[in-house]
């Protein structure tokens, strides 16, 4: 029963679990004719070989971030809000609203005008079911993914019919004026000299992704708002008895999370898409989930783990473009990683554990 | 290929056919690439400009917005987009007429029902699926103004092109509301619709690539949609592709219903004729059948 | 059971060899050692306990009791060790292995289902087969004549949610006489009983005992020991320090084997000085799920005393704390310091309380009175969190400080071990106990309300908590006790109010009145406790 | 809304519902031991796989539920592995499980069958066929109205594949074992407080695998339902996030056998209506079909918000059991 050291416990373990998941995938493309060791090769190439493929992983990571924080606020307060699905498409249409009603005359102004639509729309998608649960006692996880299909819905009827451009084929609003175009990740790393290729979708949301970050460790840690929240999550209990108001905290902890997955939007929509399209959260809100429960609801943890998965979606797609293996390859190597960082991780500890011993014995 | 894989019974596989036997007769080789997202697209179509192959092919409209910005980049090659008009230099838009196709269907389903009821099925309530079904409508009303055309939508989120189970569900609900003919237009959930109607025995009609085949003498007829063609004359042209508008409508053989073995006992002599009527009133221009994307509207059905 | 004067320290391991089938100890534990990644629990333990007598085992928080009892029925698994089970090697590597040994146990948390009835707790495990049918008969007849055998009354089709803390123990150990133990353990049985309930208790171990079964008690309470043990061993760190007779040993020569020190077993306090009324309460009613629980109270308390509420569990106390604290809303009118405090809606809360001077050491420290994920740190911010001293700005709060501020806290409150960075989980339930009550009593509030202060926490922890409680009332602070140790009410209050059913029975002097008339009281009994005084 | 329009809806309901009910009630075992299960929608998606591909290649619609039925505890064994054995996060768990099926059965199928993820119709014995009851008439576009019985008994309850009728035959078996047996007191408890139960001499282990075995063959006979008996073959993503519905039916029902056959049929009727009813005239405006599509979840909310209390689950649920920290 002897403990890890520390480095064992956060580096080694998950490693170990990393292999394992990839040795594994491995095995299944051999299974089905392909060539294992290539496939990493394009998947690792094409994922972080150059500084275009990297921009693509930070592009699928900031999604990643904004959902992934989303979940883990709400976890801490033991609420889970399945919903970041729907909030980001509300987010979106936040987002779009801003951008298509508003003449902006430059992007930063159009960004604080985004971040605000989109958190807003977000915020108020989510607070309605944590309304319910908290005054009303439905279950959230319900609500929430309840709200999800509601806001597809409600975006197919917004996209078809009320902002798609007359005549357009596509179920999607029209295109955002220029203006608001948020600059890209290698232009702004341009101006203080690291080349980084501007050709790929990674723009200034990562940024934003990344403050949100700092900005939710210290609100959990360092804020009084924080500290109710996590007591709040321990035990409600104990809360009520601190005075704590369970209510006001749903509502608190709810607003926070769908503000963050709506603020996805602005990565998705207004720095690549540049347009509402009908599906631009494309699942984010759901690998929200495994990012936050990989992260260990630690923000720090949940970019580390949006990398991880900006690296397996990015590396994925090439592998779909690069051989004939199936692109679904990449959604089982993706379980696979989630099913033994996040929830084998023990398996891997256990063994450790005594290798350790054992060699702290014989020397 | 657009979203829904390669293998979707009907649209990319169309294309993928053509291109297979572009590749058959010309010994040429060619490269595919199926979507998984959104932001690949762009990255997709500049990564095979790159690579130097030229013509580039893409199926589906949610191309359109990307190869506008892609296009430019890459003057010399020559791009194809299906479905979409795209204005740039380098690019040739391949549209069909969707709804000229669903017309003649519709002139089928409206001789062949025998309760005056008949069903449409769409996997999504999106333009495109509107103007399928608004062509049906006009071809059933051509044949009896007083016949009801029943008009469903699967779902409105991406399950909506894949779920069988509700396809089925919906074409019961439509038979027990008396259709006895049914159009599907809406991807995977199209098989569950044909299924259910072969085993409702009624009849079906299935959209894009000919699916009589699924369910013999039990498809009334297939509305095809010669993506197939389409990719294989842009293949066949190569970079010296034309740039512009091409028009795939009936008379240019973009589409059609399907007519052959498996289906021939369900086609009367009559039915044949009115078809033959019918298409060739509009390839001479004399029939004008109603485009829902020009206005947004159906003189048919309401959706 | 009268015997010459003889320690049995070590008495184990010296009789190694005298393990025969007709051994006369029921059983007996040889070099048992046990630690949790760090902490070692058990370090090479001895034991013998001879069969039918009442074995009592007494030790300082965390000093291994449990886990000691944990490892025999089972529970957990030791490092090292064999254990015997009459005279014969019988490894217990499971809690199914201790049943079949003849072992039963009743855990200090309790181990029941609580939306199950009593009936299913009581088969669950020993069911005679695939269907519960024939086993619930069977069951419903046996414990009908275990009720009847032992007067342990209990409703078979209660459901434990429903039952009050001392017949939840009534239902272990029925539990563990259904399976037919031979050998019963006990951990801190008494700690949530009533007098009656814990005498009552003690006529069953009697009654147990003198059909031939073997009891293994642990408690805090030396009083229990000196009545109702045959041997008492004495634990202390990990390791069993001493085993001996009762009936040639003395509560303070336990107290100082356990502690290491001489220990005060009386509270020590001036006579109060009332000053002026620091809560009056009026007609307070509080009622939960459609119930009333609490049926109008009124009372008041004055600076520099210590008001004592005396009663059953369940008797609308916990509700009267819960109201006051501002967790349950509830009617009627109380006052602080001359001013009005909320009642119901949004306004009635702990913050709003803690505010007007009001600290609240609440009854149950676990569920109510810590998170116990959170470091001892962030336990002593929980509810003063919003205190200006704790905030750096504004916008954040100022953990060094708070770090700091528990620090010199554990110190003074000689919480252990005095780390402000472990987790309150980690702590034994002692100094759980002690970090509330830092928490709550160096505020300074004008009104302290406790529940429970020393509930299943160890002598010297009691003799500290009870110091400080006093301390503060000297300091011209209101303390409102709220307790069902009699011992306690009676020695650290000076004035006590009795509760039975949601009402103030009455007054009492504890310089006045004695432990057989509050118990009368708190039966219900008011006309008959006066009668008897009158006469 | 005529008689025959509404039977017609409730016979769409139950078809509709025994997907949701077999997987609600495989969600019942799982979490009534307290394990916590999101991973229904996989284990389904799977078995729907497993049983279109072996009733394919044999032929014989049992040989695939029996396919469907293993590869779907096969993934609960993962689940059951990962949550009770390496205490692993469930949710987690869960989560992967889901993915691992959405991957898998696209890689395998395309691999087999070339079809992109889908498999080939099944056609004859390896699709099940509807049973018609005794008694009851054959329904068909032209028959005569019937009394309100036969049309009852003919339209809505016969003329169902067998796999309905097991379906609604397990929520009294369920119920039967949950309040009956031994087994069934073993697993409530294990799920209020496995202390309990590991004390009293029983293995904590062994009962959650039990229950997750459970769960894995109810969830198995969901999945071979839907690509045998609804639709004839597999199709990716063809469960459609009936798992996640389930679920919410599940704690809909408060993890009680009857409740979940009443949330089950609510949300089966809900989706049938709204299947039943688009594009709905009401005069002075066309309420819009993605509204009525919305219909099931609005209203799911509204019944949640309005009649439902608070829905609480087994005590234990979530989290792995741990004697020694
Ligand atoms: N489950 C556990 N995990 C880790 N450490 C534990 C666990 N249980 C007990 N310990 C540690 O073992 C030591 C002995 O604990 P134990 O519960 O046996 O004490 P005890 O004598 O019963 O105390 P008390 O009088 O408070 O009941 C303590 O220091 C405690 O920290
Ligand atoms: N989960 C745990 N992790 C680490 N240490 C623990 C844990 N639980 C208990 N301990 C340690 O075990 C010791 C005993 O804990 P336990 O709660 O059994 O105390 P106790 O002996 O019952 O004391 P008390 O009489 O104060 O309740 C404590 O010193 C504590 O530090
Ligand atoms: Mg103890
Ligand atoms: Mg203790």
């Amino acid at each position: 029963m002897d403990k890890l050291p520390r480095w064992a416990d956060v580096v080694l373990v998950p490693l170990i679990c990393l292999i394992i998941a990839f040795v594994i995938c491995g095995v299944l493309i051999w299974g089905i004719g392909q060539d294992p060791a290539d496939a990493l090769k394009i998947m690792v190439q094409g994922s972080l070989g150059s500084t275009y493929a990297w921009g693509y992983t930070l592009y699928y990571a900031t999604n990643f971030m904004f959902t992934g924080l989303a979940v883990s606020i709400a976890f801490q307060a033991s609420l889970f809000n399945i919903g970041g699905e729907g909030q980001a498409t509300l987010g979106g249409l936040g987002v779009a609203l801003s951008c298509l009603l508003i003449p902006w005359p430059h992007w930063t102004l159009a960004l604080i005008g985004s971040i605000a639509a989109s958190a807003l729309f977000g915020a108020a998608w989510a607070l309605i079911p944590a309304w319910l649960q908290a005054r009303r006692g439905s279950h959230i996880v319900i609500t929430t993914m309840m709200f999800n299909f509601i806001s597809f819905a409600l975006m197919n009827y917004v996209l078809v019919n009320m902002l798609r451009p007359l005549g357009s084929m596509d179920p999607a609003s029209a295109r955002f004026p220029a203006a608001v175009n948020l600059p890209k990740l290698g232009d702004i790393l341009g101006l203080v000299g690291i080349p980084f290729s501007s050709k790929n979708p990674a723009n200034i949301s990562l940024l934003i992704a990344l403050a949100a970050a700092v900005g939710v460790w210290a609100l959990m840690w360092h804020t009084r708002l924080g500290y109710e929240l996590r007591a709040f999550g321990k035990s409600e209990k104990a809360a009520v008895y601190a005075g704590i108001s369970p209510v006001r905290i749903t509502l608190y902890a709810l607003a926070l999370s769908g503000g963050l997955s709506g603020m996805m939007a602005i990565n998705a929509v207004q720095g690549e898409a540049h347009r509402l399209l009908l599906n631009s959260v494309e699942g984010a809100g759901f690998i929200g989930i495994a990012v936050a429960l990989m992260g260990r609801n630690h923000p720090f943890g949940i970019v580390l783990a949006s990398i991880l998965f900006g690296f397996l979606y990015e590396g994925g797609s090439q592998l779909a473009l690069g051989t004939s293996i199936p692109r679904e390859v990449i959604t089982v190597l993706q379980a696979l990683v989630i099913l033994f960082t996040g929830a084998l991780p023990y398996m891997v500890q256990k063994p450790l554990e005594h290798l350790f011993a054992l060699r702290r014995r014989t020397a | 290929y657009d979203v829904g894989g390669k293998n979707d019974k009907s649209f990319n596989e169309a294309a993928f056919h053509g291109a297979e036997r572009w590749a058959k007769e010309t010994g040429g080789t060619y490269k595919e690439l199926e979507m998984q997202n959104e932001a690949q697209r762009e990255q997709a179509l500049r990564q095979l400009a790159e690579s130097g192959a030229n013509p580039i092919v893409m199926t589906g409209f949610a191309f359109g917005d990307v190869l506008n910005t892609v296009a430019p980049d890459y003057p010399k090659t020559k791009f194809a987009i299906i479905d979409m008009v795209v204005d740039q230099p380098n690019v040739k838009s391949v549209v069909f007429t969707e709804e000229q196709g669903s017309y003649l269907a519709g002139v089928m389903a409206g001789m062949a029902s025998k309760t005056g009821v008949v069903g449409f099925i769409g996997g999504m309530d999106i333009p495109l699926i509107r103007r399928f079904g608004c062509g049906y409508a006009q071809g059933v009303k051509s044949v009896n103004p007083n016949d009801t055309v029943l008009l469903n939508m699967t779902g409105t989120d991406g399950s909506a092109w894949n779920n069988p189970v509700k396809g089925a569900e919906i074409a019961k609900s439509q038979q027990s509301q008396k259709a006895d003919v049914i159009y599907a237009a809406a991807g995977g959930t199209g098989v569950g619709v044909l299924q259910a109607a072969a085993d409702m025995g009624i009849l079906s009609i299935g959209v894009d690539s000919n699916q009589n085949y699924l369910h013999p003498g039990q498809v009334l007829t297939s509305m095809v949609k010669r993506v197939d063609n389409a990719v294989y004359e842009a293949f066949k042209e190569g970079a010296d592709m034309k740039p512009g508008v091409a028009v795939m409508d009936l008379a240019a053989g973009g589409v059609d219903v399907a007519m052959d073995e498996n289906n021939a006992k369900l086609v009367t002599p009559e039915m044949q004729k009115a078809v033959e009527d019918a298409a060739a009133k509009i390839k001479s221009g004399e029939l004008k059948v109603h485009d829902y994307m020009s206005d947004n509207t159906c003189p048919a059905g309401q959706f | 059971m009268a015997g010459t004067a003889q320690t049995m320290q070590g008495l184990g391991g010296g009789r190694q060899a005298t393990a025969a089938p007709s051994s006369p100890y029921a059983i007996e534990l040889k070099g048992i050692s046990k630690s949790f990644g760090p902490v070692q629990a058990n370090r090479d333990i001895n034991i013998a306990v001879p069969r039918g007598t009442i074995h009592g085992i007494i030790g300082e928080n965390g000093a291994g009791k449990s886990t000691l009892m944990s490892i025999l029925y089972g529970f957990y698994k030791a490092d090292a060790g064999e254990i015997f089970v009459g005279g014969r090697p019988t490894p217990i590597p499971d809690s199914q292995s201790a049943i079949r040994a003849g072992i039963g146990m009743v855990f200090q948390h309790f181990k029941l289902v609580q939306n199950f009835t009593v009936l299913e707790n009581v088969i669950l495990g020993a069911e005679d087969g695939p269907l519960l049918k024939s086993s619930l008969g069977r069951a419903r007849r046996e414990l009908e004549a275990l009720s009847q055998e032992y007067e342990l009354d209990v409703h078979p089709d209660a459901l434990i949610e429903d039952l009050s803390v001392g017949h939840q123990q009534r239902v272990e150990i029925l539990k563990a006489l259904y399976r037919q133990a031979e050998i019963l353990i006990l951990d801190e049985p008494t700690g949530v009983l009533t007098p009656e309930e814990a005498d009552h208790l003690f006529r069953i171990l009697r009654g147990l005992r003198d059909q031939g079964k073997t009891v293994i008690l642990i408690t805090h309470k030396l009083r229990e020991i000196m009545e109702t043990t045959d041997n008492v061993s004495v634990m202390r760190r990990g390791t069993m320090v001493a085993t001996v007779k009762t009936a040639e040993t003395s509560p303070e020569a336990l107290a100082e084997l356990m502690v290491g020190r001489k220990v005060l077993l009386e509270v020590e306090k001036k006579p109060a000085t009332p000053g002026r009324v620091v809560l009056e309460v009026e007609g307070l009613t509080v009622r939960t799920d459609g119930v009333e629980r609490l049926k109008g109270v009124s009372f008041q308390i004055r600076a520099g005393e210590i008001l004592g509420i005396a009663g059953v569990a369940g008797n609308g106390q916990s509700e009267l704390l819960a109201a006051l604290g501002g967790i349950a809303s509830a009617g009627g009118r109380i006052a602080m310091n001359g001013v009005d405090l909320p009642l119901k809606g949004h306004h009635s809360n702990g913050q709003t309380r803690r505010a007007a001077g009001i600290s609240h050491v609440p009854e149950d420290r676990q569920a109510l009175g810590l998170i116990m994920d959170f470091t001892a740190w962030e336990n002593v911010a929980f509810g003063y969190h919003n205190a200006p001293e704790y905030q750096k700005n504004a916008l954040l709060m100022d953990n060094a400080a708070l770090r700091a501020d528990t620090e010199k806290k554990m110190k003074t409150f000689d919480v252990r071990p005095p780390i402000p960075g472990l987790a309150a989980k980690s702590f034994s339930g002692g100094n759980q106990q002690k970090i509330v009550v830092a928490r709550e009593i160096e505020r300074n509030p004008d009104l302290l309300l406790v529940g429970q202060p020393t509930r299943g926490v160890d002598i010297g922890a009691i003799e500290f908590i009870h110091k400080q409680i006093v301390a503060l009332r000297d300091a011209g602070k209101a303390v409102l006790l709220v307790s069902v140790e009699l011992d306690e009410i009676m020695s650290l209050s000076d004035r006590i109010l009795v509760m039975f059913d949601g009402k103030i029975m009455g007054e009492r002097d504890p310089g006045a009145t004695d432990e057989r008339e509050l118990g009368m009281m708190m039966a219900g009994m008011t006309e008959a406790a006066k009668l008897g005084k009158d006469a | 809304m005529d008689l025959v329009s509404f039977l017609q809806i409730l016979d769409s309901t139950i078809r509709l519902a025994t997907p949701l009910l077999f997987a609600c009630l495989a969600g019942l075992y799982s979490e009534r031991s307290g394990i916590f299960d999101i991973g229904l929608e996989g284990k389904m998606l799977v078995a729907a796989f497993a049983a279109a591909a072996a009733a394919y290649a044999t032929g014989s619609v049992w040989v695939g539920v029996l396919a469907g039925i293993g590869a779907s505890m096969l993934f609960a064994a993962i689940h059951g592995l990962a949550s009770i054995t390496f205490r692993g996060n469930q949710l987690i768990s869960g989560v992967a499980i889901n993915f691992l099926a959405s991957g898998l059965t696209v890689v395998l199928g395309t691999s087999w069958f070339h079809l992109g993820g889908q498999s080939p119709a099944l056609t004859g014995g390896a699709r099940f066929e509807d049973i018609v009851l005794p008694f009851a008439t054959q329904i068909t576009t032209n028959t005569p109205p019937l009394g309100l019985l036969d049309e009852v008994y003919s339209r809505v309850i016969s003329g169902h594949s067998i796999l309905v009728y097991v379906s609604f035959l397990t929520v009294p078996v369920t119920w039967w074992i949950l309040y009956r047996t031994r087994f069934g007191l073993r697993l409530r408890a294990v799920g209020e407080n496995p202390a309990a139960v590991d004390t009293a001499g029983v293995s904590v282990t062994g009962l959650r695998y039990a229950a997750v075995a459970i769960t894995g063959l109810l969830c198995g006979l969901a999945g071979a339902y839907m690509s045998t008996g609804l639709s004839a073959g597999f199709l990716r993503e063809m469960t459609a996030g009936r798992g996640y519905i389930a679920l919410a039916a599940l704690i809909f029902a408060k993890w009680r056998p009857w409740y979940a056959l009443m949330a089950c049929m609510l949300f089966g009727l809900l989706d049938a209506v709204a299947i039943r009813f688009q594009n709905i005239n009401l005069g002075f405006v066309v309420v819009p079909v993605q509204f009525t599509q919305a219909l099931p979840y609005i209203l799911t909310v509204i019944i949640l918000a309005g009649f439902v209390g608070k829905a609480i689950p087994p005590r234990a649920g979530g989290e792995p059991y741990v004697k020694e920290r």
